[in-house]
């Protein structure tokens, strides 16, 4: 477990002390105190990290975004405030702090208040269980996988809370929309991760990412370079898009539709909360893609390990958001029904097919015949789910069903 | 039959041809649930599925029949059994299995061959029939289940495969069941048969409570090995019989009911309602034979407690007596009637009832062999016979009154060479003919047979007999000129090759037999079968082959003599008619047993039928009515009273009940949480009673 | 643990019965969702840790969100002048109290013969899946079953009866 | 640490709420909701009485509980569903004025 302090890499050390040296830190650190008291100031020395890590990660990223839209857009982005604008996310900080917080007059204001508080409490303690590094995890739990989809599960039921509190037709659409897109898309992320515990064997993403740091020759076992492992890992990419309502799955807050979704109402810190929720969600399914899928804090070359893990984590982790932010800046909106429809009508099937593959992988034993066998099964779903699922019907209105 | 394989060490360990001997009768089962799904015009289809299943069926009960003979050339008396336990209650528990061992071998292979030979056969009988591929779908279904009584070696086992054969009897005996009579006669054999099964399962209960088992071999624990039929033998029944005897009885009455022994015959002559196929495969050739299996295949408990020398016995019991004497009266019995039937089916059918009666009498006398011997070879010149029948009908158009033939030996040459043949073996034709081995033995049996005297001379009176309706139904149908309508035709290749086949084998199986070389006596009784003509050499065989040859000649020579190459006119009564009404008229309308089982039974039912009704209209309909009566009384006095004023009370005491009842309707109120509340506090009722009762 | 357990009984008993009294039916249901956490905590307290994220995910991830969305389809959200109580709840509530005091009973009559203390088990979530495929694995495949009839069912009954055809 | 009565009775006591909600409110859905507290009621007992029984290495009560859970879902599933139809013909989930099938 660690703590995040950079100013504290005092003296340059070996790779195997720099790798470790939050774990010592904090064990110094704790060292002070009566042992009874030491694990609990452990853990909550690791709490504070936490948060206070992710928020400025928060802030670097809504910047990289910012500047990066605009260059894809052919713009500067923030550039007024401290050099190349480089201050910007704390101006807008400030300014999300002192703002006035208005609520509407009938909102339901006690489920209003705590919408807010859920979404970001739940979001950071789904964190708990990534192992952002060697020894680095704040909670390694027997089922720690099934933890986080609890927590994401409950991330809905704020977004729930938000949009119905507003009393506003706009934010209970957004919430409707939020709901239906992560149900369907939760269900493929679980999918497509199942697949892992099936190889794995283990519900711990500490001992997960432990199967995957290890090298035959200079290349890493990350489960990406299997057949099953690219097919899940593309899914959970998809998935994990839907799930944080990033373009172009950003329905649930189209601003050209529906004014910004759930959070229509909302204004100063809880929108902020908001944003940092998203933004920590985001985050934490990376992290979680990076564990399934990249070998979580391991090089991706032998070599490399003697560069710090955790490094590599958060390395990965913001490519991956640049790859979000990229996307984003690429990709038009989808509408509802093709949303639903490639859900449940290409990406499911195609992830359960993916769950029997990997049975097969598993049990066809080392050899070459099983990547053959997948990859082609794979290859011949991918074509025969395109052609079938996404098969395009005639056009026509569409049918909007209530249940009246 | 551990006690006859005295000579041989028996094997008991189950081979792999063993293992897989359950195909046999699985093999057709399911080839006839594939036909029915079928539709009606996939003739070949069905065809194709019912031919091919028992061919490998015939397959396997070769390659089983080929290991036997392997082991027993080795010296060893083969009895692989496999055996798995069906269904368990309490500490006893029901076992199924299978058997292989001479006898189950040699008869499967038998049922196989025959069947598959009558299966080709009804190929082209049937050929015009619109139901063919029911007709398909019940032979595999019969194939199967006799080839289930066949191996099983279960008691149970047998007796399900039993049950199955007689429902595909009955399905086949009503295959038209268009013909009324058809349906009659179905209906007929159905019950029949059921009295003698009710015998048979009373037997297997009884068997069930003594010994515990129902497996016939079971390494020593089996019910039909040393120890059981010992534990057996002490237990007495009523009338001073032992337990042994007793169910040896009633399982003798099951097979008595299914191979149309004495009292229970009637059905099997009215069997030939059926398809001719049917008449030749269910009612010659196996099924009717079942019973004299299933009493080979008890024979230890037949003859329990008689010591075996060498396959011979030397005593007998009351079992075997009641059998002997029950076979040679059917004999001599059908063989009197069969004398004086103008149906051609009709003849063979009560000649085949007196063949099985001539199993039964050397089951009786001679041992298992004896019995089984003459049981494999008239399976082949019946069946012979009876497709030559057929083949006969089919050529004149389904004439079945051999009045209406004559001549036919022009007209369809193959036909009648093949049918002769089989007459011959029939009536015991000497040397060349399998029917003369078979029967030869068993009149040798019952000549030396130290215990019984009297079944000899019926049996040979019998022979003389069939000898004589033989040779009158051939002169009959084949000598003299046609007397039908339009002229007979020869029938097709898919027909005549089978009956060619059987004849062939109706004169040579007679070889495995010959008391030069009883080698199928020896392949079953597990010993060495030696080669010698001194078999011949004791003067007692060569006398009594002498006589039964003298006895046959009689009988043709008169038969002929009587019918040969005369025409009479198809309206012309019988030569015996005319010498010997009196005794003709009772053996034409057959000795009366059905009228007197009219007069019997069936009245009996009427009549209590009657009595019943009677009961029905007097006395009850009587009380109901005196009741009604009462009724009318009482609604005549409230009548009085109601115009002396008492509407209004009347009224109010309605209105009493129409409320009431909505009081009780209100319970029905249609609202779920009513009746969750009603469940709930049933709940706490329940649970309350629980604790309170369990509290210490 | 013990410290534990009075907080998370007293935040499972509020829920339920916010979930039962409320006014507002969505209020209910977030209350039912409350209920569900405090039961799921009250599992980690119970050293199982994987019943009770399976309850977090099943209950709170997937059945309030269906009860809400009931709620919102049934236009429940806003309270029926009529009350929202039926004329007949005092024999009800009656009821629940006879419930609840037959089950009380029960466990105070039998309170000396339960255990206080017990080893924490050794239990892994390794172990619960070895159970879930050989000894369990009949129950579940027929949960199998019953989850994929029940889900066809719930769309048939809730199509409309135009479209039940398609 | 805590004694099983006590998980016992909690688990009575949000049995009897469920009951209770099941019994007097109005709203289908409500009844629903009542349902599901007394279903999570009974879970906890198996939970509880797992961890407390001689055996919990059987993992009889913990799979008892997931199971529940799981036949919990279809049940809350379809039973929404059923509401929603009722609603859809009655235009209310009003249960006091719901009773087609009244005797």
């Amino acid at each position: 477990m660690f703590v995040a302090s950079p100013i504290s890499v005092a003296s340059a050390m070996s790779a195997a002390n720099l790798d470790q040296i939050f774990v010592i830190l904090k064990n110094w650190l704790v060292a002070f105190l009566p042992p009874f008291w030491q694990p609990i100031a452990g853990v909550i020395l690791c709490v504070v990290a936490i948060v206070g890590l992710y928020p400025a990660l928060f802030a670097i990223a809504v910047l990289m975004e910012r500047k990066g839209l605009g260059r894809m857009q052919n713009r500067y982005g923030p550039n007024r405030v401290g050099p190349f604008g480089l201050f910007q996310p704390v101006a807008d900080g400030i300014k999300a702090l002192i703002k006035e917080d208005v609520v509407p007059f009938n909102a339901d204001h006690v489920v209003h208040f705590l919408a807010p508080l859920v979404l970001v409490v739940v979001v950071f303690m789904s964190l708990a269980v990534l192992p952002m590094g060697r020894n680095m995890v704040l909670v390694d739990m027997d089922s720690g996988l099934l933890f986080f989809f609890a927590m994401g599960a409950s991330v809905e039921l704020s977004i729930f809370m938000a949009g119905w509190s507003s009393r506003n037709k706009y934010s209970l659409l957004g919430a409707m929309r939020a709901i239906a897109q992560m149900v369907s898309y939760e269900l493929v992320l679980l999918l497509s991760s199942v697949v892992v515990v099936m190889i794995s064997g283990s519900l711990s993403l500490v001992k997960i990412v432990d199967a995957q740091a290890t090298y035959s020759g200079i290349f890493p076992h990350w489960y990406v370079f299997t057949p099953w492992g690219l097919a899940s890992f593309v899914i959970f990419v998809i998935a994990s898009t839907a799930e944080t309502n990033r373009s172009p799955f950003d329905l649930p807050e189209g601003e050209s539709e529906i004014v910004a979704g759930y959070f229509t109402e909302y204004s100063g810190f809880k929108f902020a909360l908001f944003f940092l929720g998203e933004y920590v969600e985001m985050f934490s399914v990376a992290g979680l893609g990076t564990t399934l899928f990249l070998g979580g804090w391991s090089a991706p070359l032998s070599f490399l390990g003697v560069i710090p893990s955790w490094l590599w984590f958060f390395l990965k982790v913001e490519l991956w958001i640049c790859f979000f932010i990229w996307l984003r800046g690429t990709l038009p909106r989808l509408r509802q029904d093709q949303l639903m429809t490639f859900a449940w009508k290409f990406v499911l099937p195609f992830t359960l097919l993916n769950l029997f593959v990997t049975a097969l992988w598993r049990f066809m034993g080392e050899g070459w015949a099983r990547w053959v066998v997948c990859s082609v099964i794979l290859a011949a779903a991918y074509v025969v789910f395109g052609r079938l699922g996404l098969a395009r019907r005639h056009v026509g209105p569409r049918s909007y069903r209530y249940a009246e | 039959m551990i006690q006859e394989a005295n000579s041989f060490t028996p094997s008991v360990a189950a081979s792999s041809i063993t293992g897989i001997l359950w195909l046999i009768p699985a093999i057709p089962i399911v080839a006839s649930g594939l036909i029915a799904l079928l539709k009606q015009p996939r003739r070949r289809l069905a065809a194709t599925l019912s031919i091919g299943s028992l061919g490998l069926s015939l397959l396997i009960a070769f390659a089983a029949f080929a290991h036997v003979i392997a082991g027993w050339s080795q010296g060893i008396a083969v009895r692989e059994t496999v055996n798995f336990t069906w269904l368990q209650f309490g500490a006893s528990n029901v076992d199924l299995g299978w058997v292989l061992d001479p006898l189950s071998a040699i008869m499967a292979l038998m049922v196989c061959f025959v069947g598959l030979l009558i299966f080709i056969y009804s190929v082209g009988y049937m050929a015009h029939d619109e139901n063919f591929t029911r007709f398909f779908c019940f032979l595999s279904l019969f194939a199967g289940g006799m080839l289930g009584v066949v191996i099983s070696n279960s008691l149970l086992l047998l007796f399900m495969s039993w049950e199955i054969v007689g429902l595909t009897s009955y399905l086949l005996i009503g295959f038209w069941y268009h013909k009324p009579s058809a349906a009659a006669a179905a209906k007929k054999a159905f019950l029949t048969t059921r009295v003698g099964d009710v015998f048979f399962l009373l037997g297997i209960v009884w068997l069930f409570a003594q010994t515990g088992t129902l497996l016939f071999y079971n390494n020593g624990a089996g019910s039909l090995e040393a120890s059981s039929l010992a534990a057996l033998l002490t237990q007495h029944a009523a009338f001073g019989l032992t337990a042994a005897t007793a169910i040896a009885l009633l399982i003798f009455a099951g097979a008595a009911g299914k191979s149309g022994q004495l009292p229970l015959h009637v059905w099997l002559p009215d069997a030939m309602e059926g398809p001719t196929p049917v008449s030749a495969l269910i009612h010659a050739a196996t099924m009717v034979a079942a019973g004299v299996y299933l009493i080979a295949r008890v024979y230890p408990l037949m003859s329990a407690g008689v010591p075996m020398l060498n396959g011979e016995m030397s005593g007998t019991t009351t079992a075997l007596v009641v059998v002997t004497w029950v076979g040679a009266a059917t004999a001599v019995f059908a063989a009197l009637i069969a004398v004086a039937q103008n149906d051609i089916k009709r003849i063979l059918a009560y000649s085949t009832v007196s063949q099985l009666g001539y199993m039964m009498a050397g089951l009786g006398l001679g041992g298992v062999a004896v019995g089984m011997f003459h049981l494999i070879t008239h399976a082949f010149f019946k069946a012979l016979l009876f497709m030559g029948a057929g083949s006969v009908i089919h050529g004149c158009h389904d004439e079945q009154d051999i009045r209406r033939m004559g001549g036919l030996k022009a007209d369809m040459p193959v036909t009648f060479v093949t049918y002769s043949i089989g007459m011959l073996a029939l009536s015991g034709f000497p040397i060349f003919f399998s029917g003369f081995w078979s029967k030869d033995g068993i009149l040798e049996a019952a000549h030396n047979s130290a215990f019984i005297k009297g079944p000899f001379y019926l049996l040979v009176f019998g022979a003389l007999l069939t000898a004589f309706y033989m040779t009158r139904q051939v002169s009959y149908v084949f000598f003299g000129y046609w007397r039908g309508h339009h002229p007979a035709h020869e029938s097709p290749k898919v027909m005549t090759i089978p009956l060619a086949i059987l004849a062939f084998f109706a004169m040579a199986l007679g070889l495995i037999g010959t008391s030069a070389w009883p080698w199928f006596r020896a392949f079953l009784n597990g010993h060495a079968a030696p080669f010698d003509f001194h078999g011949f050499a004791e003067p007692g065989l060569l006398a009594l082959m002498a006589t039964s040859t003298i006895v046959v000649f009689l009988g043709i020579g008169f038969g002929w003599s009587l019918y040969g190459n005369k025409t009479p006119t198809a309206e012309e009564p019988d030569v015996l008619e005319k010498s010997v009404p009196w005794l003709w008229k009772p053996l034409h309308d057959r000795l009366y047993v059905d009228e007197f089982y009219g007069m019997t039974v069936i009245a009996f039912y009427y009549w209590w039928a009657r009595v019943a009704d009677w009961l029905d209209r007097r006395v009850w309909g009587g009380i109901v009515s005196g009741i009604a009566w009462l009724f009318g009384l009482w609604a005549q006095f409230n009548r009085l009273l109601d115009i002396n004023g008492v509407d209004g009370g009347f009224d109010k005491a309605c209105e009493e009940i129409s409320t009431s009842g909505g009081l009780l309707a209100r319970v029905q109120s249609g609202r779920v949480q009513s009746y969750l509340r009603i469940l709930a506090v049933g709940m706490v009722a329940l649970a309350a009673i629980l604790i309170w009762s369990s509290r210490p | 643990m013990s410290i534990a357990f009075y907080p998370l009984a007293v935040l499972t008993l509020a829920g339920g019965l916010g979930a039962v009294l409320l006014k507002n039916t969505v209020h209910c249901a977030l209350a039912l969702s409350v209920a569900f956490a405090g039961l799921a905590l009250l599992f980690l307290t119970l050293d199982a840790q994987f019943a009770g994220f399976a309850q977090i995910l099943v209950y709170v991830g997937a059945v309030a969100i269906l009860v809400v969305f009931a709620i919102l389809l049934t236009k429940g959200s806003e309270t029926p002048e009529s009350g929202i109580f039926s004329h007949t709840w005092f024999v009800g509530l009656i009821i629940a109290a006879g419930v609840f005091a037959v089950l009380g009973w029960a466990v105070l009559q039998s309170v000396n013969a339960l255990p206080n203390e017990s080893a924490v088990p050794a239990i892994t979530v390794h172990d619960i899946g070895n159970a879930l495929v050989g000894r369990y694995v009949l129950p579940l495949e027929i949960v199998a079953l019953l989850l994929t009839a029940a889900t066809i069912g719930a769309v048939i009954v809730a199509l409309h009866e135009k479209e039940g055809a398609k | 640490m805590t004694p099983l009565a006590s998980y016992l009775l909690v688990a009575a006591l949000l049995f009897a709420i469920g009951l209770a909600g099941a019994l007097t409110r109005r709203n289908a859905i409500l009844v629903l909701i009542g349902i599901e507290l007394m279903l999570n009621a009974a879970n906890l007992n198996l939970i509880a009485f797992w961890r407390y029984g001689p055996h919990p290495e059987a993992l009889t009560g913990m799979m008892f509980a997931i199971f529940s859970i799981a036949v919990a879902a279809a049940e809350a599933a379809v039973g929404l569903g059923l509401v929603i139809a009722i609603y859809r013909s009655a235009h209310t989930t009003d249960l006091d004025q719901i009773n087609r099938m009244k005797g």
